[in-house]
C-alpha cells in the first residue's frame, strides 16, 4: 500500500536507475517506456539483440513475430536463441531468454509470418514497430501497415559485412499530412529487381554487424519512446532526477545510417528526401488503404518478385 | 570542351563487386557532355557504365536508362532527390554515392 | 576418421557457414578464429555483448576476467546475466550464458580483478585483448600489459549516451618500434584528474549505448584475427569459399570512433597520432617494463587518483 | 585588426555541460592575438575560458594553461597532435572538437 506513493516498485528503482539518472530518460522517461508497446517483426540477427536490449530498458509489452525456427546455422549471429533450442519456434526461445533477463515485461508470442491480412490488426496493439526482416516483401509490407496504423517504424538490415537503419513514418501522421516522416516507399518507390536480391543465407552475413544494426534499433525505439512532451500531469514534478535541463532534441530530419565493417569511416550519416507528394501509401493519392491490405487484395511478393524486362544502356 | 571534373565515386551494399570489387574510385569525366551542356549525375551514370563498371551485368546497375530501383544515389551524403536527382550538376570533388540497399536481417 | 579429410567438423561447417562463405572470413578465417584465444577484462555492458559475439563466432578460447557480482542495476544493459543469477560471479554467469549459445568454445573464467603482478602473466596465454573495464587505472593496466607481452587490445568506453572506441597496440610491436600502433599513453600520456572521471554508476548510461560499443569491439576482435597473411600451407588450398579475391585491406591508421546516441551524425571516426617518442611504456626511452610490472612497484591507483593541482587559467 | 575567423566548436563526453550543455557552437574568434600573430588554437582554448564557458569549474577544461589531461583536442577529425597542437593556426571554417575521454563500461 506504501507502494502508492511512488510511480515505480522498488526493484524497478533498482533495475532501471542507470537509466533514469539520465536527463534524456529520467522517471518520466521510464514510465513512458512501461507504458509503451513494441512490436518487433522478426526474430534473428537484428531481432535478438533489438529484443534484448528493450527487455533489458523496461519497455512494458514487447511482441515478438516471426514462424521460423531456430537452426545451428543462425546462433552465430541470433544471441537470443541457443543450442538447446534449435528446433523450437523463435519467438518462444526468444522469449525465453528474454524472461531470464527480465520477467517484469510483458513478452506477446506472435509464431507465425507476417500477411497483409494480419498486419494492421496486429501493429495496432502497439506503439512502434521495428522491421528486422530479410526481405523486401515484408519490408514494404511493414511500413504500409505502419503507415495505415500511424506508427513509427524503425527499420534496419544487413547483408555480409554491411548493415543500413532508417527511422520511418516519424513523426507518424495521416496519408496526405506532409509533415509526416517518409515511409519505405518514399525512399524505394520501385522494389529491386528479385535478381539483385541477397539474404543472409546465400549472401553470408558477419555476426557482429548485424547485431550493431540491431542493438541501434533498439536504441532509436528507445529515444522516440522517451521523447519529452511538455511537461504535464502530477507524475512530472516527483521527476526528481531532471536537475539539469536536457539540451534541446535537435529536429528531426529524415536521414539513413549507413555501416560498411571494414571501410573508413564505418558509419556515414545521409539526408534522405521527406514524404513524396505521388507515394504510393503515404501520400494524398494513396492508392493504398487499410481496405486493400486487409483484404488481401496487394500481392507483395508479386511485386517484388517480378522481374523487370531488362532495358540496359 | 577537354576540361575534365575530378569526383571521389564510391560503391556500396554490394554495387563495388560490378566495379572491381573496390568501392573508392577517384575518377575525373568530361566537364562537359556531348551536346556541351555541363556534365550532370546523369551523365556520369552512363559514363560510368561505359568507362568504369566491369562486370558485364549492367543492369545490376542501370535499367531503362536510369539507376536501377534499389540503389540509392547520394550526392555529398544526401538523397540525389534533395539535390535534383539526375539534373544536379558535377562540382569538383563532389562526393557520389551508389549504394544497393540490403534486405538481410 | 572420414572427418579427418575435413579441418572443421560438419557441425561447424553449419554453425559458422553464414560467416565463412564470405571472402573476409572464409575457411582460412574461421580456423583462425578457432586457434584464437581472445581475453575479455570486464564482463558488464561492454563484455556481456562482446563476448555474446565472439562465442557464437567461433573463437576457440575465450577468457572472461572479472571480480564482480551480477547486481539488478546490471540488467538493463548486461544481457549476458540474468535475474536468477544477480548474486553470482559476473564470470560465472557469463560462462553459462556462453555456453548455452555455443559449448564448443574453450571458457576460461579468472574470477578476480585484474592486478598490475597478474596481468603479464594472464596477458600472455591469449592472442589479444578486449578493455570492458569502467576506470582510468584498469585502462592504463591493461594498455601496458598488451604493449609488454605484445598483444593488440581493442579498447572501448561509454558513459551517458556517448561511447568510445580504439583499437591499440595494433600491429603490436616491441617498445621502440615505430611502426607498432601507438598505446593507451601514446594518446593519453596523463590520466585525467580524478575528480573528472564518472562512472557508469554515478553519470548513467543507456543500455544499448553500451551494447552498440561492446558488439564493435567483437567485430574489430574478429577483423584482426581473420585479417588474411600472405597464403601457405595446404590449408589455403582448400579455401573453397574464396571465389573472388577480397578487397586489399586499408592501411590501419590508428583511429577513435566516437559514439553519441543524441548527435548528427551520430558516428565520427577521427585520425589519432601514431607511436610517441617519448612514451612511458612503448617508445625506446620506456620507464615501465615487464620487471617493474609484475614487481608491483607501480601503483596505478596513485598515478590516476592524485588530485592535481590545479592551477587554472 | 578587427577581421574575426568563424569556426563550428563542439564540446563532447560530457565537456558540453560546461558550455550551457550545447554541444556545438558557432563561434567567430579575432583572426590575431594581443600581439598580432595568427590566432592558433591555443589562443582559442583561452577564448574559450573567457567568452564561452558557463560553469565556474574551468579546471575541467583547462589547467596549467592548457587543455586538461583527459581531454583529447580534434581539428578536422583528426588528433591535434598530428596538426602541431596549441601552435596550429586556425583556418576559417575549421572544425575543432573538444572531446573528454569515457571510461565507463
Ligand atoms: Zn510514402
Ligand atoms: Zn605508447
Amino acid at each position: 500500500v506504501r507502494q502508492q506513493r511512488w510511480p515505480l516498485a522498488s526493484e524497478e528503482y533498482k533495475r532501471y536507475g542507470r537509466q533514469m539518472i539520465m536527463p534524456e530518460i529520467g522517471l518520466h522517461g521510464q514510465l513512458r517506456l512501461k507504458n509503451a508497446k513494441v512490436l518487433i517483426v522478426g526474430v534473428g540477427g537484428l531481432g535478438c539483440p533489438a529484443a534484448a536490449y528493450l527487455a533489458g530498458a523496461g519497455v512494458g509489452t514487447l511482441g515478438l513475430m516471426d514462424g521460423d525456427t531456430v537452426e545451428v546455422s543462425n546462433l552465430h549471429r541470433q544471441v537470443a536463441h541457443s543450442t538447446a533450442r534449435v528446433g523450437r519456434l523463435k519467438v518462444d526461445s526468444a522469449v525465453e531468454y528474454l524472461r531470464a533477463l527480465n520477467d517484469s515485461v510483458n513478452y506477446r508470442a506472435h509464431p507465425s509470418h507476417l500477411s497483409p491480412e494480419k498486419a494492421i490488426p496486429i501493429f495496432e496493439q502497439y506503439d512502434l514497430v521495428l522491421d528486422c526482416t530479410d526481405h523486401p516483401t515484408s519490408r514494404y509490407l511493414i511500413s504500409d501497415a505502419c503507415v495505415l496504423t500511424g506508427k513509427p517504424l524503425v527499420s534496419a538490415s544487413a547483408l555480409k559485412t554491411e548493415g543500413q537503419l532508417i527511422v520511418l513514418n516519424s513523426p507518424p501522421r495521416l496519408p496526405g499530412d506532409v509533415n509526416g516522416g517518409p515511409c519505405y516507399r518514399c525512399v524505394f518507390p520501385k522494389p529491386p529487381p528479385a535478381e539483385s536480391v541477397l539474404s543472409c543465407g546465400e549472401g553470408g552475413i558477419l555476426g557482429p554487424v548485424v547485431g550493431v544494426m540491431g542493438v541501434l534499433q533498439a536504441l532509436e525505439a528507445i529515444k522516440l519512446l522517451t521523447a519529452k512532451p511538455v511537461p504535464t500531469g502530477p507524475g512530472w514534478s516527483m521527476d526528481f532526477t531532471a536537475t539539469k535541463p536536457s539540451p534541446p532534441a535537435e529536429p528531426t530530419r529524415p536521414t539513413m545510417l549507413m555501416f560498411s565493417a571494414y571501410s573508413t569511416p564505418q558509419f556515414r550519416s545521409v539526408r534522405l528526401r521527406s514524404r513524396r507528394a505521388d507515394c504510393a501509401v503515404c501520400s494524398a493519392q494513396a492508392s493504398i488503404t487499410r481496405q486493400s491490405l486487409t483484404s488481401g487484395s496487394l500481392d507483395y511478393v508479386a511485386f517484388c518478385g517480378v522481374t523487370t524486362p531488362l532495358n540496359t544502356l | 570542351m577537354s576540361s575534365t571534373i575530378p569526383l571521389a565515386v564510391e560503391f556500396t551494399g554490394g554495387l563495388e563487386l560490378l566495379f572491381s570489387n573496390q568501392r573508392k574510385h577517384q575518377i575525373s569525366v568530361p566537364s562537359s557532355d556531348s551536346k556541351g551542356a555541363p556534365s550532370n549525375v546523369g551523365y556520369l551514370v552512363k559514363w560510368l557504365c561505359e568507362n568504369l563498371i566491369k562486370d558485364p551485368r549492367k543492369e545490376m546497375f542501370v535499367l531503362d536508362h536510369s539507376v536501377r530501383p534499389g540503389i540509392l544515389v547520394l550526392i555529398n551524403d544526401a538523397d540525389w532527390e534533395l539535390e535534383g536527382e539526375d539534373k544536379y550538376e558535377l562540382q569538383a570533388n563532389d562526393e557520389i554515392v551508389f549504394v544497393s540497399t540490403l534486405h538481410g536481417g
